[in-house]
């Protein structure tokens, strides 16, 4: 009978203070709603820079001239700087391998046929564990026999140096707003709550006048908190999913995006919505509980 | 019933609510509580409720010593007695009905309980028809019969008004009275402050009178002023 | 007299109501910090993509054999392009200039010095108007006489490709972020202010009562709303500017930092700052005057 | 001065406030409102100074109808009437003198006027040391002070109090009484609510006794009762 009682009370709480109920709620929103937006984009974004961070390379152009010996030295080389750490895979491209696929990257491939012989070079494509190592790897290989003295080795370095510029820029400064919004969530959500409870202080001295004990008073006012805590947290899932729904699914179906071509994964949305509701209820619930303990010395 | 030893209050720097206060009140006693406004009435009840504490002495309620009592406590110390406030103290946001059932939800009376002892108190002091009225809604009289019904629904040891008819009619003063006093008769301790001179006169009651925080007078079957000692014009109503 | 009496009322209620304050000033701070780190934040990673997108360039590499009528007319058909919009700036690149700037490029120069001869094509170094259009102009140039068969044409279509992503996403995550932070402070600091009066409806009723014009409760009410997003935005500021000479500039002269080489612009902190204190004030008045308004029908 | 013509106000569906009351008030007078707890006498006080609105009728006080007048114009109404409220209103986060101070402020008036008129009118409350104290550390009949000094501070022409000696010990009534009866000697309407049966039997002024809100007597120096008409034992004081 008592949580019902309890329930009953909150409930009559809610309905008697509109303004105070309305105010909680919409700052719980806000806070579940920013953090909802937030930590999804942020993954996101995060993700994509990852993604196409792992896909610079390194190509070691092997000089036609080169022996079978050297370019197993070559290859050999490379080996050790996997063992060392710094690479992450290689892979030999032959001659012919990058004709097929130069011919598959045109889109008119019958300029190829004119060729008199293949003028591409053989190479190995090395994947640095760190698009931050590369340099490394460059000058350990730079001057080995078997390397094209024309072609050398040619990566990416400027488009390395710019993911990691972003990359490391988003994470620094999205992984700090994510904290600060956490903190600031949960001070605004406890703030509300304080607030709501200086316009029912009178209340609460009546109520320990006539002999209710601290748990008879406080009860009701955590199950208020939670059901602020919920219903903000439940709304701001809702406008999420509608947001989902009708801009991001939207963007991603559509075909000529650049958007689409991206598959960086963020946070499902269930989990998502699971994790603010139920951050919702207990910031509301631990809001009221922790912020009454001060009201309750009458 | 009540035993007040050597009790000072000095509220702030110097502002003295009760000045070295002994007193004892027994068991089914009905004692009015008089002087002059800002004498420290109010401050002798808020003690025995332990709203306040006191500075000095001890306060002993039902053979319990206040002084010493722990803070988990004081809610069952406070369900033992009944308090009609100055200012009623009245849930703002709770109907009449409401107001008055509160005090037996904190004792965990059930609800059959409430559906029964509640209208009954409320026809008592004249508000059945405002049960469902929140107190804004109230005249000021309404709301003090409101505070008194809730003082007395739960059959308190100890009964304590605080000019529980300030603002009431001669008529409803006296029907508050009477209620007051057949509680008083069933066994229960009353203390009444009152500013209600004809009243007291009346009642030829033990009276207890402070001014300035200190006791001035403390007589049985008396009068509200000291002049009228002896001069028991009437007999005690009932 | 009269703006002296309101502003010592303001700070009268002020010191009276310290819970109340110090709720109003903590939501403004919070409101401002999180836009105070966010809008530069936000700046910065746009500016950073921008700038990175801006060097993506497209190399039409002239065959040895073109004629000068030739690279005349791809230099025409550039220009063309110039003036549809597609391209924003064209620059020939001689074989001897490719030489140099390879030169400067590589750590060993010397290799060069082997050459029998220069086995560096000319070209045109093309920027485009907009990256994403790349595709178009290098389809317009394809097959020209002038065009080397073999090298063709060269852009970093899967940089381009990548940067243009994260640059997309960011743009539209960060700006609807910003907007959602934006209305969610007007929100916060509007609910604060409202909660702040429901615990003072009394108060003001019993203004009224006495006589009290609307003008004469709401300056005080609005000084001391200014007052709270004064407060709460001149901390937040003091709070960034904290961060930034601490975090960030330290960040900055750290000479191995890939931030170091990084030269995006972002909000100078002094407008930032006083665009966020001018904006705490504002909305704490508006605040505070319109919330009254409801509580002044007494 | 005060003229109600009419008057009805029922408050939600059907608690009866006022019930056709037609009522005159001259320059000058002085009255007492009496009938029981709940009869209607905070309600005509609210309808004088417009804090609620009547649902039929007329009310002209000074020469202006309230029922027209614009929701601007209301405050100067409320700063030409002095109003003892039944349940104080004081202002809860202000002393005692920044209380009193608040009704000269309203007005305009200078901070040297308030140094000047405030400790006078605190000293014939009998609150001079008492200046500096907030409200909640004040006695109910202090309380009750400070609302009445409040009231007269602006020596308004028109000067109503709803039981302004509730709360207060007989002698300190009396004192109030008379400095009623003394501004109203000055030219000043009074109009008093009171329960106080003793002290409209003394003063022998003017009683308009209201029921369920209907006028039921209306009668130039008289006593509380019906019962006591023209028994006029003793001489108006003053
Ligand atoms: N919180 C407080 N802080 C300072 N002084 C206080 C406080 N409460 C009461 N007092 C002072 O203590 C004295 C006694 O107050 P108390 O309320 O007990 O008087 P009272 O006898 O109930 O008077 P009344 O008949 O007017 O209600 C008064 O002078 C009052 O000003
Ligand atoms: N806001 C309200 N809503 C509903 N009913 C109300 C409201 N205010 C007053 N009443 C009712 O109107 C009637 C008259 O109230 P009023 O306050 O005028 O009485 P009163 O004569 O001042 O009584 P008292 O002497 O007890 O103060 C009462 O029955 C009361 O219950
Ligand atoms: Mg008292
Ligand atoms: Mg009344």
């Amino acid at each position: 009978m008592r949580p019902g009682f309890f329930l009953a009370e909150a409930l009559r709480s809610i309905r008697a203070n509109a303004a105070i109920s309305i105010a909680a709620t919409v700052t719980v929103l806000i806070a579940v709603f920013i953090l909802g937006a937030f930590i999804p984009s942020f993954l996101y974004v995060q993700n994509t820079v990852d993604q196409q961070k792992d896909k610079v390379d390194i190509n070691v152009f092997i000089a036609d001239s080169a022996t079978v010996q050297q370019v197993n030295g070559l290859q050999r080389n490379i080996d050790g700087l996997r063992e060392q750490g710094l690479v992450r895979e290689s892979t030999y491209v032959s001659k012919d391998d990058a004709l097929a696929d130069l011919r598959e990257r045109l889109r008119d491939p019958s300029v190829l046929e004119e060729l008199p012989s293949n003028p591409l070079p053989a190479s190995f494509n090395v994947l640095p564990a760190d698009p931050g190592q590369s340099q490394q790897i460059v000058v350990a290989l730079q001057g080995h026999p078997a390397v094209d003295a024309d072609l050398g080795i040619s990566f990416a370095s400027d488009t390395a140096d710019r993911l990691l510029t972003v990359a490391r820029v988003i994470q620094y400064a999205g992984g700090a707003l994510i904290l600060v919004l956490l903190v600031a969530s949960i001070l605004l959500i406890g703030n509300t709550i304080r607030l709501s409870f200086v316009a029912r202080r009178r209340e609460v001295e009546v109520m320990k006048l006539v002999g209710a004990t601290n748990w008879f008073i406080r009860w009701p006012f955590v199950i208020e908190g939670i059901l602020f805590g919920l219903a903000g947290a439940t709304v701001a899932v809702a406008m999420l999913f509608g947001i989902k729904v009708l801009v991001v699914d939207s963007w991603a179906a559509d075909a000529d995006s650049a958007l689409t071509r991206n598959d960086a994964g963020t946070i499902g949305f269930l989990a998502l919505a699971a994790i603010l509701v139920a951050a919702g209820a207990i910031v509301g619930a631990l809001g009221s509980g922790i912020t009454l303990r001060r009201f309750l010395r009458v | 019933m009540v035993i007040f030893d050597g009790v000072r209050k000095v509220y702030g720097q110097d502002s003295i609510g009760l000045d070295r206060l002994s007193l004892s009140i027994e068991h089914g006693e009905f004692v009015f509580l008089v002087g002059p406004s800002g004498s420290g009435k109010s401050t002798f009840i808020r003690l025995l409720i332990k709203e306040i504490e006191a500075d000095e002495g001890t306060i002993t309620v039902g053979g319990r010593n206040l002084n010493s009592m722990r803070r988990g406590r004081v809610p069952y110390l406070r369900r033992s007695i009944g308090c009609v406030f100055q200012d009623y103290k009245l849930l703002p946001g709770r109907t009449v009905h409401d107001n008055v059932a509160y005090a037996l939800q904190v004792t965990g009376e059930t609800p059959r309980g409430i559906r029964r002892k509640v209208p009954e108190i409320l026809s008592l002091v004249g508000l059945s028809e405002m049960a469902q009225r929140l107190p804004d809604e109230l005249s000021g009289g309404e709301q003090q019969r409101v505070s008194v019904a809730r003082a007395f629904v739960n059959h308190p040891r100890l009964l304590i008004a605080d000019e529980p008819t300030g603002n009431l009619d001669p008529d409803t003063s006296i029907g508050i009275m009477q209620l007051l006093y057949r509680i008083n008769r069933t066994g229960t301790t009353v203390i009444m402050a009152t500013h209600d001179r004809e009243m007291v006169d009346k009642m030829q009651m033990r009276v207890v009178a402070l001014d300035h925080g200190r006791l001035v007078r403390d007589q049985r079957r008396a009068s509200y002023s000291r002049a009228d000692v002896g001069a028991a014009r009437t007999p005690p109503a009932g």
